[in-house]
């Protein structure tokens, strides 16, 4: 195995770690100065994948750009893995929920005014995952924040045909 | 300013504070450095490190004399002063008086009177160190992220929880309760279906670069249904999501994404 | 670099995509027939991480498990990918945190008489949100208050493996 320069570890490490995957700009972007050229960074992601022959994953160009996946024929091993996430829903995960459900759009901003608590980004992750919540866009104030709302997925999943079948509450409660 | 008052009480050092010595600062700078102390403790400690003494030295008189005058400080100005200002000043008042107060009782086993106050300090002092140790600890996010592989091509299936709409109701019942914002309680049907369009809306608007006006109605949704949709886009409007563009009176009316 | 053995391959896979620390009882149960031991398991992690020497991750042992993360230094870069992360916490959060971490279990009145001042409520919730920290008990005093500790999950957030590895106080200080 050749030596793998630091420009090829800080590309590892940004493909290892990045939820999405990251076009060349993306990349270029994470640097300040001595920012590398496309084709700098496209060898050396040949170069890292090259490495990887003998490895169980490697770097795969998708339409949005690059991202580290497991080479087929792991399946067999790591459908297993799923399973264990799938417990169940915290008290957190649902209040963010019908938050997000009852007032969309709305920014994670909004979401913390009504709960009072910061919210946990592992579980917006997760609702985007389930493909219940999306990004509908930015909020044009300072910080430009995402809004999220529910997506038709979310309905599907409570056979509900819009919004306005999820359960009211009577005012004078 | 954090970093100025946080030094190390113990060390008989030669630090000097940044802080006036005087106590006739500025009211606002005085509120800046207020906020700064995490509490009577805080605020002691800091004093014991102005003279330069260690903890277990600490001199009641002057240490009582300064600490209540920062509090009348901060009773005069006005001060949302916490409680626990005060129970601390009696608590050091309660002392000066038993150390000035030459005691009867010759029992030498009697304790100095400052010592639980001296306990107290030390205590607070190692969870204050202990609290800027841990900030030092490498973390996720900050010092070391972690691996998001994914599994090949092949699309994931996500096996979902079980949920159904009854948990889902019990939860807003139990954020209503908690968010006590009137605002929210007034959520009826009208309110949410245009909550939904704007969503919609959105949707429709980034899919299209600029989408005219008249092209986000549904006639066939009746009056109820464009009354809905007008309010969306003014909601959207209000919220500074999107902008409304006409370039000549009686042109056509755009819809667009608000530029950053 | 020596060859990559099948076994090392698999548990690679598997720390690489999985969402949560993988203990070895975890990663044992990848396999239906041909089960590794937990020594196996064990020697494989050791020498993959002896693979990884000059790349940009590591496996580290936290205290759910085995995770896939990357190496100190190169927060430089990769802070750049997403913006929440640089969460910054108050004095208060860390004094407060310390004090249930190192004097488990404790109630809010003895973080009250350490600090002298009133626990913010906010925090509380916050740490419970994040499932740093959790309810384990009722202490039999008037009131019956509730015995906060720390969680797992807020040693791997740390990259502990145990309480042990909490920061100590040097005496001669």
């Amino acid at each position: 195995m050749s030596k793998i320069t630091n420009l090829e570890k800080i590309i590892e490490s940004a493909l290892l770690v990045s939820q999405t995957p990251l076009s060349l700009q993306d990349i270029a972007n994470l640097f300040e100065d001595d920012k590398p050229s496309k084709n700098q960074i496209k060898k050396s992601i040949e170069d890292l994948n090259n490495s990887y022959s003998k490895r169980s994953f490697e770097i795969a160009q998708v339409a949005s750009g690059y991202r580290i996946q497991v080479k087929i024929g792991y399946e067999k091993w790591l459908s297993k893995l799923e399973k264990h996430n799938t417990t169940r829903y915290s008290k957190a995960f649902l209040e963010t929920l019908v938050i997000i459900a009852y007032r969309q759009p709305v920014t994670r901003g909004d979401i913390e005014d009504i709960r009072g608590v910061s919210v946990n980004p592992q579980i917006i992750r997760n609702m985007v995952e389930f493909e219940w919540i999306k990004v509908v866009g930015h909020k044009e104030t300072p910080g430009r924040p995402e809004l999220l709302a529910t997506t038709k997925k979310f309905l599907d999943y409570f056979n509900m045909q819009s919004i306005k079948d999820l359960p009211r509450i009577d005012n004078n409660e | 300013m954090r970093e100025e008052i946080n030094f190390n009480v113990k060390v008989n050092g030669v630090e000097i504070s940044e802080i006036p010595e005087d106590l006739f600062i500025p009211p606002d700078a005085l509120r800046v450095i207020i906020e700064e102390f995490e509490g009577p403790l805080d605020l002691l400690l800091y004093l014991i490190k102005k003279q330069n003494i260690d903890i277990v030295d600490i001199q009641i008189l002057p240490i009582t004399n300064q600490y209540i005058e920062y509090i009348n400080l901060m009773k005069q100005m006005q001060f949302d002063l916490a409680s626990d200002y005060l129970v601390m000043a009696a608590t050091l008042a309660e002392i000066k008086s038993k150390m000035l107060i030459p005691s009867d009782n010759e029992d030498e086993d009697e304790e100095d009177p400052r010592a639980d106050l001296i306990r107290r300090l030390m205590e607070y002092q190692k969870y204050k160190d202990l609290s800027q140790k841990i900030d030092e600890v490498p973390r996720i996010n900050r010092d070391t992220f972690i691996a998001a592989g994914i599994l090949n091509n092949i699309e994931k299936k996500t096996v979902l929880p079980k949920l159904d709409i009854q948990q889902l109701e019990n939860a807003f019942i139990d954020v209503l309760r908690r968010a006590e914002i009137n605002a929210t309680h007034n959520i009826n049907v009208e309110v949410l279906s245009v909550r939904e369009r704007m969503t919609q809306i959105l949707d429709l608007v980034r899919c299209n670069e600029n989408i005219k006006f008249t092209d986000c109605f549904n006639i066939t949704e009746g009056k109820m249904g464009v009354v809905v949709t007008f309010l969306a886009i003014l909601e959207l409007v209000k919220e500074s999501i999107i902008d409304i563009l006409q370039n000549d009176t009686f042109s056509n009316i755009y819809l667009k994404v608000k530029d950053e």
